[in-house]
């Protein structure tokens, strides 16, 4: 599965896409973001406050229940700041 | 119609040519974002956009629908930029065109509105401190809201 | 600023005027009024604004300073022509230009409401069945009194 | 005193301004309306119906009861149709 990051959750991941392989456990975005806590110090600190996590699956706003079966692309990102 | 680009606009001649376009036209409403030379804390040297290819045109355009949908409208055009800016320079223009002006001046705000916290965009200031990411406000979320239906 | 002219105006230009000239403007909102080609009931082929010289001056002048107390501008800019005009042609400009995109759009949106009711100027419309002067609509009342503090 | 049509009473009474010496028994807009409606066809038309007229006394919007002791202008007109 593709993930992207963007704002500072990339900037403390350090990188803006990579391509993961999910465990079976995995099954919604709620379990990838615990999932992707555990990869480093840069992941820790990007999901320290899941609350200002937003997300979007296959470029689709999603929520943390949102289920990833069949899904291709997930963004994790912090509130937007367009305009 | 919706642009995603790097580079600068005119908003002149984009105004002109919607303007020009379509005698049905009674009123043309726009708004400019620009990068402001300081902020409520401190100077900014430059703002940085970072931006979701791929997502921000779908977003723009199901914005852009969404205000035809509401509002009757003869044209939209909506044009984002991405990069890095300085004070001075433009970020976005929205213009909207109706046979009447309560539809343009309506639909005008309820798209800049919901750009503020719907598209994905990530503005990034430079101050002589260093640099950081801007923090989406409350206020922003509120005027996204009342637009809800 | 406020102009009352015969002359066309160039609103791009007005636009990069207000926006280039300070850096501490983040929103410029601008709305333009232009003769439609039909109202609801027929075609137009040509309108004359009649005005009050002198009265107009003052209203517009008064419009500009309530603005300016009511909200925080960086500027404002009100362009009225009066004389015949042709469908397509350009009857008004309002733009202002604020720190905050609120203060600018709303404001842009007082000063044309207020404009519609408060400002000495008279419509008349040539149509193929003769001419009529236009009547004031009660939707533009009720959008001016909006604005009652 | 200096008066002022605009709009429909403007073509209605047929000129757009005039010089009068108000009679003393004229006091406000409405005992001006009341003299000029008498003045002739097109002013007996132009003010028909006084609740369609707007008044201006010195270039200050105004109404039927306002004073004319010491003003130099009044204009009388439809609604304003501006913007």
């Amino acid at each position: 599965m593709r993930i992207l990051y963007f704002g500072w959750v990339r900037t403390n991941i350090g990188l803006g896409t990579e391509e993961i392989s999910l465990p079976p456990h995995v099954e919604n975005v709620e379990d990838l973001i615990e999932f992707l806590r555990d990869q480093g110090d840069g992941y820790r600190a990007a999901f320290e406050n899941i609350k200002a996590i937003r997300v979007a699956v296959d470029q689709e706003m999603a929520d943390m229940a949102t289920p990833l079966n069949g899904s291709k692309e997930v963004a994790l990102f912090p509130p937007m700041t367009g305009g | 119609m919706i642009r995603v680009q790097k580079e600068d606009f005119d908003a002149g001649q984009e105004i002109r040519g919607i303007s020009a376009k379509n005698v049905e036209v009674g009123g043309v409403a726009s708004f400019i974002g620009l990068v402001r030379g300081a902020n409520e804390e401190s100077q900014i040297t430059a703002m940085t956009l970072e931006h979701y290819p791929g997502m921000t045109e779908k977003i723009l355009f199901g914005l852009e629908s969404e205000a035809r949908t509401r509002w009757q409208l003869e044209d939209v055009l909506i044009i984002h930029r991405y990069g890095e800016l300085t004070p001075g320079e433009q970020i976005v223009l929205v213009i909207t065109a109706s046979a009447h002006r309560e539809d343009a001046l309506q639909s005008c705000q309820f798209l800049i509105d919901r750009l503020k916290t719907g598209a994905p965009f990530w503005k990034k200031e430079d101050t002589p401190a260093g640099s950081h990411w801007v923090e989406s406000k409350a206020e922003d979320d509120t005027a996204s809201e009342r637009w809800l239906k």
